[in-house]
């Protein structure tokens, strides 16, 4: 049932954008590497310290820039090493995901899951399981829509989304 | 000394920034002694023509009203871009997409369908649509094409300046044209009102509790509005938080509350995920179904927290929509 | 509208490990740092055996001098790993330690992967993701904080004794807590140990009255750790001291109350001897109980039910005046450093496997009530009778009851084989009786456990291999209470039907029902078991996610008497470190409101659950006291206008580390 | 408590090579060898093969040398291994029928007994072998008045499917009465199949006649999809059991419940109108379907506590540690077969305890077990009367009028 997922050699394969709270998911994952456990390659993580660090911002932005799905990790309501950052994680998410359903992003796409420490296991079992609900969905490829969308101009004076990289690079001779 | 000229033309908009330049009221004619406005179609009798004659630069700066979402808004867009020196999106619609952009929720057939053919005070059993050609007796008439997405002008053009506002106010209309006129003008890029969310210079703002613990939201139909108090404190949404200040709080002294028409600050990408985030934290409840009773009053995030931003949001547009190419 | 942060032009050293095999084997790490080398602002990119080695820091320092780098991204291992390492090698090289940002390869990729071409993918991706952080980086300082030098230790057992000991003995100042009325905890009602055969007590006994009468000791017995605030360093935890109604000060320990009591034979169950003795309401739970003070049970005692008592006990207390009927709860709070959880386990619920008849039939026991009953302090003083008066013939010893079983505990109990083997030989040795011990496999690792089952087996002990699987009466024995055991003997594959006169249950070692609780009071983690998770199963085996909170004995998992004891040293040890380091270095994460960004609405302040953000009045802006952040960054999400930084994870930080994350790889 | 195993799916397509890839065949390959199956198998000391050497030769490769051997016919599906097994192994959902299916394949002639159900179930849709056209015949004899789906042609509530013992068989019939009586008093809207109905087929499924099996299920299951109902409620354990565990992997979801389970639901109702004293001391069997396989081991004890004057003594063995009947598996026609390898019947075996509670009344849940005990008691010497009734029998009884 929890098969890992076989890689799609040169074709489609979703990316998975997660955010994991530093003492329980991370950990978690962390043990999941430790015992060898093995999931699907798709998943890259952004450790933060906390669940409740999670800002929206980053959810729409990590869609805005090409991910077919976002996890949140965060500890067990009444485990956050924070006492409560779980909680406000979990109110945001809440609206967030109805959100962006309105704005045509599939429910499945967007998830939050508690994963303790000790639970290694089953950030195999979520990843697995996401990956395979992505495949089944499809790519979402916004960046690919927003060029489709450009298109339509005749032509554009101004990148329609400004890219930070273009500037943070700096010629080092 | 030949007067710096300037250009004012309206896009995508509700032509109330047009009215906002009128509201200048006397002071208006401060600022035409002061320039020559070569080009303001709403007001004066100057031909597109008159401008592309010009030469390039020749004009120090145009205010640009209103969203991109028409083939001839993009022409004009860049013809004025080209003229001006100084390129400035005036408005909410210009700036952030406003409140046309709030469109990008739905295919362009959908809307034209709507508009044309199913509106309740349309009659129109022939199913009649705008032709992009028209010919009758030999001559031809084009309309300009309704695009797919509605745009923010910096999605189309390079843009120096931002006014911001559904309408931006006399008082920074009027700053910005001075800070113009005198040649100080802050770095390319700036939104010309200050950088800090509206709540500083919101007379409700003492009369916040720390700790306002939401556990409903109520949308301003649906309550008797305390003309004092914050309105977070009564359980309706206020953008005070997450927009930036300069219009000098006009909505909450009229008794209603910020709905976010100057954007975010400086430091947020996405206005209306800001509100969000902080609305929703502050939730009472801990329960994922406790907490989505309390979320019933937000029906709609969307328009709640993008009323005049979504097209300068991250996301832009809702995902999946058709593009259809206008005939 | 949002303006991206920019930053001064920076030189980055990418540097990807080897790890041996573990990262190379499955992450094309010569590809990776090839394409990293090609990054904007990447001036070195190297790959490398072992960065973690000497030889790998040296290099990224002698990088940093010859190239004037002043960025590092190091590739390998987890951070809860080697990012100290990195950071210190950075400093030492002249840059500041927070220019520094570290790549999960191994844990997060190479390790959970299985196809090279897809890891190697995603080492690109995570490296270049930390590529265009890194530039954002801003120095930072580390924060010293001072380590108060008390320690808290929880739970009276052996292991909590000897930390407490070995803490005291160097100095320090030491506060056990003990939820029961005398220190000793399980190890205290075994008769003997095994392998060695010694007496628990004889042992033990020497050492709990050190902790008794050791000046740098403050024993609370009767005590529950109510509330732990604070963090590594200093902990501010308050402690309920239930009222025992005789006064700690004032009695002797000459138990003439006891003597006295109105009760002139004991008739309430003993709990210490679970059940199988009787005691009065006042008494002490045994003759060498530390503190050696009575208590009155409110249950049983006429004058706390009812206030109509003679009070025959106080009476006899006479002018000592230890007895103080009006006795009430107390708080205390105290101020430790650090702390030491060493709360133990309780034995398994036999009445969970009811075909074993535990409850049932009065001839079968659980193997903690045989301690008693062969303990000579035990209700029968050491004889083996059992409750129909008496002595077996023919005993069965059950293994693995409770023990790995998905029906109820997963896990090996660890001690079982070996008390199992001790508790045979110990009923052979007082009643001669024929002894038969089924088991499952025979488990005993560990120093002279192996001899010490050869020994047994040269004694004739019958072993059967089989799990047991139903005990009934014996339907041609009508009154003496025999049982039949019935198991198959999976080496002959044939059904024995035993009749014997007494069962003993191996039960297993499992968590406090309470563990949980435990556990949130000292924001720990459990295993999916219940027991405590340590920080790492091999390299941390007593830490705890929390810093400054030990694991210590068998809460963390089931372990016998001399693994407790060594844990319980290795616990005092980790404490020593902190205390004698004097402060403890904190991860400068920690948040602050840009002032002259705040617009005052306040949404941030009832979000800390420190109480860290505060609205200065004057200026109608949210202030954040670095002191009480802990860095959870939950207000920087949360802040309406983006005026909340946190540092080392700034929104910029974080939205450059998506688009890193998201960019297209070459391969 | 031992932890109650879920109804999970089964993989009905599992045969001996696959199972091992499967999610039980991974369980299996952690077995330990403890020796619990067959300690705890009623029958395992008749055994060569108890479930634990089958696992072993299986994961050794020697399954074939199983086959030949006719241990798995001793088999009585009592659940008794697969409760208690400490690796949560669900040998006799998955490994035991599969063992069971090639066992009669491999073995040269079928007890005859057995062989004849089989051919009867078959072809007349119930083990007896008596005509599909009398199976309602109780329900219009004597005055009773069941609705019957086909003539009410109206949705239900309850489709209330009977099964053959308690259709054909005399002793089976009193239930079926008691069941519809107990109906009418809780006001119950429900209807049977009629002369449509066949055998669910879980005697048939657990000696693993696997395209029996299916036939009986194709057929059961097409005649649900005619009617409207909401759910199911059956007075037989076994085809209780048949609905809860198989049926599903055949695309079944209708909610299911036994008498028993539905009537202790119902007991605020209920037990107001229990107002027939009943004097007896009672031991409750517990039926293996209902308690070990579905955790339904107080229900019918609140059931019997509720009747006024019960009491309730309880046998050596109970609960989870019952003994079965020796009915399931097709144990119910293979005594022959049983008495001719010197084996003890298990109803023997249970009444023998049942007798020694000192008990007036075996309560019973299963109408197997009404047949089983009472021969049982025919043979076995006991000095005061002891009858068996079923649980619903004594619940109708107490109704009074």
């Amino acid at each position: 049932m929890n098969a890992t997922p076989k890689p799609t050699n040169g074709s489609w394969s979703p990316s998975l954008v997660a955010f994991f709270c530093n003492w329980c998911t991370y950990t978690a994952a962390d043990l999941a590497g430790v015992s060898r456990m093995k999931y699907a390659p798709n998943i890259r993580t952004i450790r933060l310290m906390c669940s409740g660090r999670v800002d929206p911002q980053f959810i729409l932005d990590a869609f805005s820039k090409g991910a077919d799905g976002v996890l949140i990790g965060g500890c067990h309501p009444n485990d956050c090493h924070y006492a409560e950052g779980n909680y406000k994680c979990l109110r945001r998410f809440r609206l967030i995901k109805r959100m962006v359903a309105d704005l045509g992003i599939e429910e499945q796409r967007l998830r939050l899951e508690w994963i303790s420490a000790a639970e290694g296991e089953k950030v195999k079992t979520v990843v697995n399981e996401m990956v395979d609900q992505l495949k089944a969905l499809g790519p979402l490829g916004i960046p690919k829509q927003f060029a489709e969308w450009d298109a339509e101009m005749t032509r554009l004076e101004h990148a329609a989304q400004t890219s930070q990289s273009a500037e943070s690079e700096v010629a080092h001779a | 000394m030949p007067k710096p000229k300037i250009g004012i033309y309206w896009c995508a908009s509700c032509g109330g920034c047009e009215e906002a330049v009128v509201d200048l009221a006397e002071d208006i004619l401060g600022v035409v002694e002061k320039v020559d406005i070569m080009f303001w179609p709403c007001a004066m009798d100057f031909k597109k023509a008159d401008v592309e004659a010009m030469p390039d630069k020749s004009l120090v700066a145009t205010l640009l009203n209103g969203a991109i979402r028409s083939s001839e808004q993009e022409e004009m867009a860049h013809m004025l871009r080209r003229k001006s020196k100084y390129m400035i999106a005036y408005g909410s619609c210009a700036c952030t997409g406003g409140i046309p952009a709030l469109a990008n929720q739905f295919p362009r057939e959908q809307i034209l369908r709507y508009v044309y053919e199913e509106s309740p005070t349309t009659v129109n059993e022939a199913k009649t649509r705008p032709q992009l050609k028209f010919a009758e007796a030999g001559r031809e008439v084009t309309l300009p094409e309704l695009r797919n997405v509605v745009r923010s002008l910096d999605q189309v053009v390079d843009v120096d300046y931002y006014i911001p506002g559904c309408p931006p106010t006399p008082k920074i209309t009027k700053a910005a044209i001075g800070a113009l006129l005198e040649g100080r003008m802050p770095p390319k890029g700036s939104v010309l009102s200050p950088d800090v969310a509206l709540c500083e210079e919101c007379s409700r703002r003492d009369s916040k509790p720390t700790n306002v613990a939401f556990t409903e939201f109520k949308r301003t139909h649906q309550k008797h509005l305390d003309p004092q108090l914050c309105f977070l404190a009564q359980g309706v949404i206020c953008m005070g938080a997450a927009t930036r200040q300069g219009c000098g709080a006009q909505c909450p002294s009229g008794n209603m509350p910020c709905t976010g028409c100057f954007g975010g600050t400086d430091r947020v990408k996405d206005q209306g995920a800001k509100a969000l985030s902080s609305f929703c934290a502050n939730i009472a409840a801990k329960e994922a179904d406790e907490i989505d009773q309390t979320l019933k009053g937000i029906p709609d995030p969307v328009g709640t927290f993008y009323r005049y931003g979504l097209a300068k949001s991250l996301l832009r547009r809702k995902a999946g929509l058709p593009m259809s190419n206008g005939k | 509208m949002y303006i991206p942060k920019k930053h001064e032009p920076v030189r980055i050293g990418f540097y990807i490990c080897h790890c041996g095999v573990n990262i190379a084997s499955m992450v094309d790490v010569k590809e990776v740092a090839k394409y990293v080398g090609t990054l904007p602002n990447v001036v070195v990119s190297r790959d490398y055996k072992y960065m973690c080695s000497d030889p790998g820091q040296e290099m990224i320092q002698q990088d940093i001098i010859e190239n004037r780098l002043n960025r590092v991204v190091v590739a390998a291992c987890s951070p809860m790993l080697h990012e100290q390492t990195f950071r210190k090698a950075t400093e030492k090289a002249g840059i500041n330690p927070f220019f520094f940002q570290m790549v999960n390869i191994r844990e997060h990729d190479a390790w959970v992967h299985t196809d090279r071409l897809e890891a190697t993918r995603k080492a690109m991706a995570l490296a270049r993701a930390a590529i265009q952080r890194v530039p954002l980086h801003k120095p930072l300082e580390v924060k010293k904080v001072a380590v108060h030098p008390n320690v808290l230790i929880v739970g009276g057992g052996i292991a909590g004794i000897h930390a407490a000991l070995v803490l005291a003995n160097a100095g320090k100042r030491v506060y056990l807590v003990e939820r029961d009325p005398t220190i000793g905890g399980h190890m205290a009602k075994f008769d003997k140990t095994f392998p060695t055969l010694d007496c628990a007590m004889c042992v033990l006994s020497p050492k709990m009255a050190a902790v008794g009468s050791h000046p740098n000791i403050t024993l609370w017995t009767y005590s529950e750790v109510a509330k732990v605030d604070g963090y590594v360093g200093n902990y501010k935890v308050v402690v309920r001291r239930k009222p025992r109604y005789v006064l700690e000060d004032l009695c002797t320990g000459c138990q003439e109350c006891v003597e006295a009591c109105v009760y002139k034979e004991p008739k309430f169950r003993d709990e210490f001897n679970l059940g199988l003795g009787k005691r009065k309401p006042i008494r002490l739970p045994f003759p060498q109980a530390i503190p050696p003070v009575t208590l009155i049970d409110p249950e049983t005692c006429i004058e706390l039910k009812s206030g109509k008592c003679k009070k025959t006990c106080l009476e006899a207390c006479g002018d000592r005046k230890a007895i103080d009927f009006k006795q009430q709860e107390e708080l205390r709070e105290i101020l430790v450093g650090t702390i030491i959880v060493a709360t133990g386990y309780q034995i398994f619920d036999a009445k969970r496997t009811p075909y074993y008849g535990y409850g049932v039939y009065p001839n079968v026991y659980n193997a903690l009530e045989v301690e008693r009953l062969i303990n000579a302090s035990g209700p029968t003083n050491g004889e083996l009778v059992m409750r129909n008066g008496q002595v077996p013939k023919k005993v069965a010893v059950i293994h693995c009851v409770g023990s790995r079983d998905e029906n109820t505990n997963r896990w090996c109990s660890r001690v079982c084989c070996l008390y199992s083997l001790k508790l045979a030989h110990l009923i052979h040795e007082r009643t001669n009786a024929e002894i038969v011990n089924f088991y499952i496999d025979m488990r005993t690792p560990g120093k002279g456990m192996e001899e010490f089952y050869n020994r047994l087996s040269e004694e004739g002990m019958m072993l059967v291999r089989g799990k047991v699987a139903d005990v009934y009466p014996d339907p041609t024995d009508g009154t003496t209470g025999r049982l039949i055991v019935q198991a198959e003997d999976t080496l002959m594959s044939r059904i024995l039907k035993i009749p014997v006169d007494m069962v003993v249950l191996s039960v297993g070692l499992e968590p406090h029902p309470d563990s949980d609780k435990i556990r949130r009071l000292f924001n720990m983690s459990c295993s999916s078991e219940g027991w405590f998770l340590e920080r790492h199963p091999k390299l941390a085996p007593v830490s705890t996610f929390t810093d400054g909170i030990f694991l210590a004995g068998c809460c963390q998992g089931p372990k016998d008497i001399p693994d407790s004891v060594a844990q319980a040293g290795a616990a005092a040890a980790e404490c020593f470190s902190l205390i004698d380091k004097g402060h403890i270095e904190q991860e400068p994460n920690t948040a602050f409101v840009v002032e002259k960004e705040c617009s005052g609405c306040k949404s941030c302040i009832p979000l800390c659950p420190y109480t860290a953000i505060s609205l200065l009045e004057d200026k109608k802006k949210a202030y954040i006291n670095e002191a009480l952040c802990k860095g959870c960054g939950t207000c920087v999400a949360s802040c309406p206008s983006g005026s909340i930084v946190q540092n080392l994870f700034e929104d910029a930080e974080v939205f450059s580390e998506i688009e890193g994350l998201l960019a297209p790889v070459p391969v | 408590m031992v932890a109650m195993l879920e109804p999970e799916l089964c993989e009905k397509g599992a045969t001996i090579e696959t199972v091992l890839d499967t999610p039980e065949g991974k369980r299996i390959l952690t077995c330990i060898q403890c020796g619990m199956c067959a300690g705890t198998c009623p029958y395992g000391e008749y055994m060569d093969y108890p479930p634990r050497r089958i696992i072993n030769m299986l994961r050794r490769g020697f399954i074939e040398e199983v086959f030949k051997s006719d241990s798995m016919l001793r088999c009585v599906a009592c659940y008794a291994c697969m409760s208690k097994c400490p690796r949560g192994i669900r040998l006799s959902d998955v490994l035991l029928p599969i063992v069971k299916e090639q066992t009669l394949i491999n073995q040269p002639e079928i007890p005859a007994e057995l062989q004849k159900t089989l051919q009867n179930t078959l072809r007349y849709g119930n083990p007896m072998g008596e005509s599909s056209r009398k199976r309602v015949n109780w329900a219009t004899a004597n005055g009773t008045k069941v609705p019957i789906m086909a003539e009410i042609k109206r949705p239900v509530d309850v489709l209330w499917f009977v099964e053959c013992y308690t259709a054909y068989y005399q002793r089976g019939q009193d239930n079926s009465r008691a069941v519809a009586k107990l109906f009418n008093a809780l006001g119950i809207d429900f209807a049977i199949l009629g002369n449509e109905e066949k055998c669910a087929g879980d005697c048939g499924q657990l000696t693993w006649e696997s395209g029996l099996f299916e036939t009986l299920t194709d057929y059961n299951m097409e005649i649900f999809k005619k009617y409207k109902f909401n759910r199911i409620v059956t007075g037989d354990a076994h085809a209780f059991n048949a609905f809860r565990i198989r049926y599903p992997m055949y695309g079944f979801n209708y909610p299911v419940e036994h008498t028993t389970g539905l009537f202790a639901r119902c007991l605020p109702q209920l037990k107001p109108k229990l107002t027939k004293k009943l004097n007896y001391t009672v031991t409750y069997h517990d039926a293996c379907c209902l308690g070990r396989r579905a955790g339904l081991y107080d229900e019918p004890r609140d059931l019997l506590l509720a009747i006024p004057g019960i009491k309730l003594v309880e046998m050596t063995h109970n609960r989870v540690n019952s003994i079965c009947c020796g009915g399931g598996g097709g144990g119910m026609w293979l005594d022959t077969f049983f008495k001719q390898k010197g084996m003890e019947r298990l109803s023997e075996r249970r009444v023998k305890e049942a007798i020694a509670t000192g008990a007036d009344v075996i309560a019973v849940s299963c109408p197997y077990e009404i047949y089983r005990f009472e021969d049982a008691l025919k043979v076995i010497p006991h000095d005061k009367p002891i009858i068996v009734r079923d649980v619903v029998e004594l619940l109708a009884e107490a109704l009074g009028d």
